[in-house]
């Protein structure tokens, strides 16, 4: 037997040669990177119609495109329109969002619940909203109130499917956890059904977001005198194909920031996780 | 039945009668079981890997709803369980997986009270996944050791720590013990440990207690020759030889 | 565009007569392409070597949609379309004209008024909540009925409403709008549906019935000659439709359209007879008094309503229909 | 030391009493409870109409709406329509889920990959379709290919969505354990990635099946001559409510139909999953 | 260093030097360890619980992408890792999980093999939950083993095993170690194990190797009293004292 006691000689090489394995996983985040894909996306329409590849008639070009915002931001209160498509669009999500997670706990916990609310929340899904229009008419009138429901129940629908798909895969295991520490249903939600279901709603999250501001396009042809949606309406009526993308721009300006709000939320708020993303 | 009958004069605290459970294609995992633990006793379980200790450990936790199988169990009410993976909640840090359906405004202050027992003082706001497998397990034993349970069920709570640690560990569950004295059921592949924890160390093996035996050590010292001798029994019983010993 | 054959031809020069082989034009006219297979006209069309790939495309957003990516030659529509093509830069010419036969007692829209609330004529509409929809042909007819009744559009509420699908029965079903525009045929089903619900005519002429084409497909020489030969056969389908009622409402709103006969009759009764005028100068009258109307009250460019016709047609549909042409006030 | 053999006295008392825990789970699955949900709406819609509660005007009643089917079917073709349009989603649903699934996985793989297609697709999804029709009828014509491509582009996007976040919510570990165990790319997608990200593909073939039929509704007012949107257009059109209800009513069986067949697959797919729905 | 020049004639398998590693907030993990194992070595690492046993491990096996530190890491191609956590995928059945990335014809009878060598012949097709916690660790061990590496970095891989059931694993891990000569870094708490399994023992602490011991008992019995010499040793370098070990 041999013994030695170990005596560091503490180096100061900071040399770093590590063995580092094909990564096989999408590797770490590129800062910045989700700008990439949107002004790729601006070049080649910008140089789509610089070139005359994409023909006006078809897509405005983007300088067109500044063109008209500028005009409808001055003549027509586009910043008017805006805030109150938002307004319209933050109501209706607020209320959907609220409904949707509530149903979706209801129903995933009790098989009783499910059985009464998953099948017709799955028929509404699969029914378009514009046919259902007439319903809410007459149940809501064509004011605002209308339009706010109706924005509700579009953005209620992603919520409702994901967080209910999120929080029938959480882990079993928790809840026998759960069970042995003697929690009743109250806690049981809070620290395991809420926190383990939390990926799939952020998920619906990212799809409620998009699905209310698309439904400003439905609810804004009903005696709306402002909004984004209104404002594209008419454009379609009139065939002004330059005010429509103006419309479609701040769509997709609104949406993708939106998006990428909620998916930087998703980052801080599963920083629990270890997975391919991370 | 091999409790002396001294235990059964008051009523045991977990009793089990004819336990059968059996998952569909395997065929019979428990077959009949009786066991009786009284109030306070400390029973160390062993058997091979396979052999259905966690799966008797989770009948008495109440968690075989979807187990095939029949029998009597009846245990206390108050309960606690260390699951052989430690399940951590992952999205708790440390110290609220602790303390996690404790109620009392002294909670926390419990609940950090049992990680510095367990040796992880200054990690409570540490994620799970940010500990070793060790740490992990230790911040189980102390989310089980903060409740103060009539019946501790605890699967292998301390195969992932080293020697000392173990030790320490040991002296703990034995405190704790000797305070509350709840009933505890323990599953260890560690013979040594068996003895130098239990009352009693039963052996498990095709679905029934095999062995039944007291431990009637006043020093619980390897150097005592009946330790040692304890300890050739037990091990002959899991089927390790002689030879294999050596 | 389109087919190959390309030769260019000015918007001055005689229409040829020879179509080319191979001559396609691309045409959203579903009720006379109904008609022409149910009359057998379409044999004419063959004959003369017309090749029609038909599309099932009606009204402005839409046929506006298609010409831009060019891929449709010609459209039947109202008036409203044309002048919306021209003030977004798309460059269209109306190759035919047709009217109503009594136009006032056969107009296309009604206005509806909701249940309970009281309007006996124009001027009454003082004050009401009136549905509105700025692009489209109900929303020209509310401002000429304005015009008409002596009133502003600061004496009524218009509710920015458009007209989709029957959005307007439910919004006066509902009490959103106290009058709204209605399709003579939805008028009916309006007041079925709605009790206390009624109607008044607007007295105000509202027959304007066009084929519009592509300016580019005008000036192709070849799909020119083949637009000369629809356009006759064309008038000849509208008078067949006159003659046999019945047969239309068969072919076009029973087998296309998906209604039943009693729905069907329903329809052909309120439609009253075509005509084809002898001449286009009161349609194109009107079409420069809808254009003047829009451009004040919605703030577009003055517009020559004369630069959105191709007249040369004008002899060949009216020849077409021979001593059946309409003249006078009807036209 | 005393030790005994134990001899079992196997008595033949097959009584059960366990201790059961509360379950804080949703318990047992309810056999055939998914048709609990769409028979209470049924129900509900019948007595609402029996009792003159929900006026026809406003929804016409269930028996009207069977009338209205039989005339439909009998004499206006309904099952032409129906196939024509099935045909249709059904195209456009495969090629949306083939572009989804390749897309989804070149870009959950590849950081460079996500940067090009990740944005694009989110600013696609936040575009109301409607208002994306001109461009896809000046580059597909007004066909069934622009009808097509318009559904796969509808159906791509939730597959694209999901499989991207199931993908990127892959536990780590299984990505270390490929890399150490040295297999490549491919392997690594076939074993790891896929099956991985299955529950989250799954999610999206949910809604994507919901999306190609929903989007009938749009692409069949476009030159169609058959299909169930082309009938509730025309229906609309003519103020036929019961017809549009006949399609809503056909929208609703198809999209609930669909929804428990992926929701069937899903639960023999996952088998290998112990969550709180097992 | 303290191997014996003998073995760094020939090139050593694994070499470290220098090696630092920190995780953000706790400090330092990893010190400027070195370490050197020869082809063919069989070295058992032990260390208190959070040493960093797994640390270094990830780092021989080229996972610590993403950890803050230096140094110098030479190992051989082909490694295969026994992690602390089965590491199962959940979603393949028994038999693929053992022969996952295996490639050529008889994968899957070499599957079968290694299956029924660590005693699980028969569970074959059965889903990963359905295994018992020493079920799943048999099966990570077979996937281990049915590789041959040129090094094994086991982490704790018979931490959920009985006695008998280790016996067993430790002789099936011997004979593939003269079979196919890997250099072996097996991390293991079990100090009796350490002592009869491997040629040289080392120990963690503080973030280096604190001690480095050669095994070279002729018979690895512990009735050899080099065996009790040696296990007083490493187990009073552990901190345990005496008096805790009694
Ligand atoms: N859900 C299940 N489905 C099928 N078989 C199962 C299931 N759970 C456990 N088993 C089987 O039942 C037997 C007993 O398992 P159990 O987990 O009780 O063993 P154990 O004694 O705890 O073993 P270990 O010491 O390895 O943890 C094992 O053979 C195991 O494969
Ligand atoms: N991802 C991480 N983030 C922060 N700290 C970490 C992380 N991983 C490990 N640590 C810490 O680094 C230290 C070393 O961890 P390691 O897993 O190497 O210990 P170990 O020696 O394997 O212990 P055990 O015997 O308990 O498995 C521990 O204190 C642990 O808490
Ligand atoms: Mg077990
Ligand atoms: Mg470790």
């Amino acid at each position: 037997m041999t013994a030695t006691l170990h005596v560091s000689e503490r180096t100061t090489d900071t040399t770093d040669r590590r063995v580092l394995r094909r990564r096989l996983g999408p590797g770490r985040r590129i800062r910045f990177s989700f700008w990439i894909g949107p002004i790729v996306l601006l070049a080649v329409w910008a140089a789509g119609s610089a070139t005359g590849l994409i023909k006006p008639a078809i897509l405005t070009a983007p300088w067109d495109v500044v063109t008209a915002f500028q005009e409808q931001w001055t003549d027509h209160d586009l910043l008017g329109n805006i805030l109150s498509s938002l307004a319209r669009a933050a109501l209706g999500l607020g209320l959907g969002v609220l409904a949707g997670a509530v149903l979706a706990v209801v129903s995933g916990l009790s098989r009783a619940g499910e059985s009464l609310i998953d099948g017709p929340i799955q028929i509404k899904r699969s029914v378009p909203t514009l046919a259902l229009i007439p319903l809410f008419i007459a149940w809501f009138g064509i004011g605002q109130e209308m339009k706010i429901v109706t924005i509700a129940l579009i953005s209620m629908v992603p919520i409702y499917v994901h967080t209910h798909n999120g929080l029938r895969g959480i882990d079993g295991r928790y809840a026998e956890l759960a069970e042995t520490i003697g929690i009743g249903r109250g806690e049981f939600v809070r620290h395991v059904v809420l926190p383990g279901a939390l990926p799939g709603f952020l998920l619906g999250m990212r799809f409620a977001v998009t699905s209310s501001l698309l439904g400003l396009v439905v609810v804004e042809q009903y005696n709306a005198t402002s909004g984004v949606g209104h404002m594209i309406t008419l454009a379609e009526q009139y065939g002004q194909t330059d005010v429509i993308v103006v419309g479609l721009v701040i769509y997709g300006v609104f949406g993708y920031l939106a998006d990428t709000a909620v998916r930087l939320t998703e980052r801080r708020a599963l920083a629990w996780r270890r997975t391919l993303d991370t | 039945m091999a409790a002396d009958p001294g235990h059964l004069i008051t009523a045991p605290a977990v009793r089990v009668r004819n336990l059968h459970r059996s998952f569909s294609r395997n065929g019979g995992v428990l077959n009949g079981l009786d066991l009786d633990i009284a109030p306070g006793e400390f029973v160390a379980l062993i058997g091979r890997s396979g052999t259905g200790k966690s799966t008797l450990l989770r009948a008495l936790a109440g968690l075989d709803r979807d187990v095939e199988g029949y029998g009597q169990i009846t245990v206390p009410g108050a309960v606690s369980v260390v699951f052989q993976d430690s399940r951590l909640l992952p999205w708790k840090r440390v110290l609220p997986n602790v303390v996690f359906g404790l109620r009392g405004a002294d909670a926390d202050r419990r609940g950090r009270d049992a990680l510095a027992e367990v040796g992880l003082e200054g990690r409570e706001r540490a994620w799970p996944y940010q500990l070793s497998g060790g740490e992990q397990q230790r911040v189980s034993l102390a989310r089980s050791l903060v409740r103060e349970p009539q019946l501790l069920l605890a699967d292998e709570p301390f195969g992932a720590l080293d020697a000392l640690t173990r030790i320490r560990m040991h002296a703990l569950l034995r405190k704790l013990c000797e305070r509350h004295r709840p009933a505890v059921l323990l599953v260890t592949h560690d013979v040594d440990e068996a003895i130098a924890l239990a009352d009693r160390v039963i052996q498990l093996d095709d679905g029934v207690v095999r062995t039944d035996v007291r431990v009637d050590l006043t020093r619980r010292s390897r150097h005592d020759p009946r330790f040692a001798e304890l300890r050739a029994f037990l091990l002959d019983e899991l089927g390790v030889t002689e030879e294999d010993r050596r | 565009g389109g087919s190959g054959s390309a030769a260019t031809l000015e918007l001055t020069a005689a229409l040829p007569d020879s179509v080319p082989g191979g001559t396609e034009l691309r045409i959203g006219d579903p009720a006379i392409q109904a008609v022409l297979q149910a009359s057998g006209l379409d044999q004419e069309l063959a004959d003369a070597g017309v090749r029609v790939a038909w599309a099932n495309i009606s009204g402005g957003p839409k046929s506006i949609q298609a010409f831009r990516a060019d891929k449709l030659d010609c459209s039947a529509v109202a008036d409203i379309p044309s002048l919306f093509a021209a003030w977004t830069g798309t460059s269209t010419k109306i190759v035919f004209q047709s009217v109503t036969i009594d136009p006032l007692k056969y107009p296309i829209y009604e206005l509806g008024i909701a249940p309970g609330v009281r309007v006996g004529s124009l001027a009454d509409l003082r004050g009401k909540k009136i549905a509105y929809s700025a692009g489209q042909a109900q929303g020209a007819l509310v401002l000429r009925v304005l015009e008409k009744a002596g009133l502003t559009e600061k004496d009524v509420t218009l509710v920015e409403l458009t007209s989709t699908g029957d959005s307007y029965v439910t919004a006066l079903g509902g009490k959103a709008v106290d009058v709204a525009p209605l399709g003579a045929a939805n008028v009916k089903i309006y007041e079925r549906k709605y009790p206390g619900a009624t109607s008044i005519k607007t007295g105000i002429r509202d027959d304007a019935a066009t084929l519009y084409c592509l300016t580019s497909s005008v000036q192709d020489a070849g799909k020119a000659a083949a637009l000369k030969v629809y356009v006759g056969v064309r008038a000849k389908a509208l008078l067949w439709q006159n003659e046999h009622p019945k047969e239309y409402a068969k072919a076009y709103l029973q087998d296309v359209q998906g209604l039943n006969e009693a729905d069907a009759k329903t329809v052909t009764d309120l439609d009253g007879s075509a005509g084809i005028p002898a001449t286009w100068d009161n349609a194109i009258a009107r079409l420069q008094a809808t254009a003047d109307l829009l451009a004040e009250k919605q703030g577009h460019d003055k517009l020559d309503a004369g630069t959105l016709v191709d007249r040369r047609f004008e002899p060949v549909e009216a020849a077409a229909a021979g001593a059946e042409v309409v003249t006078g006030d009807a036209s």
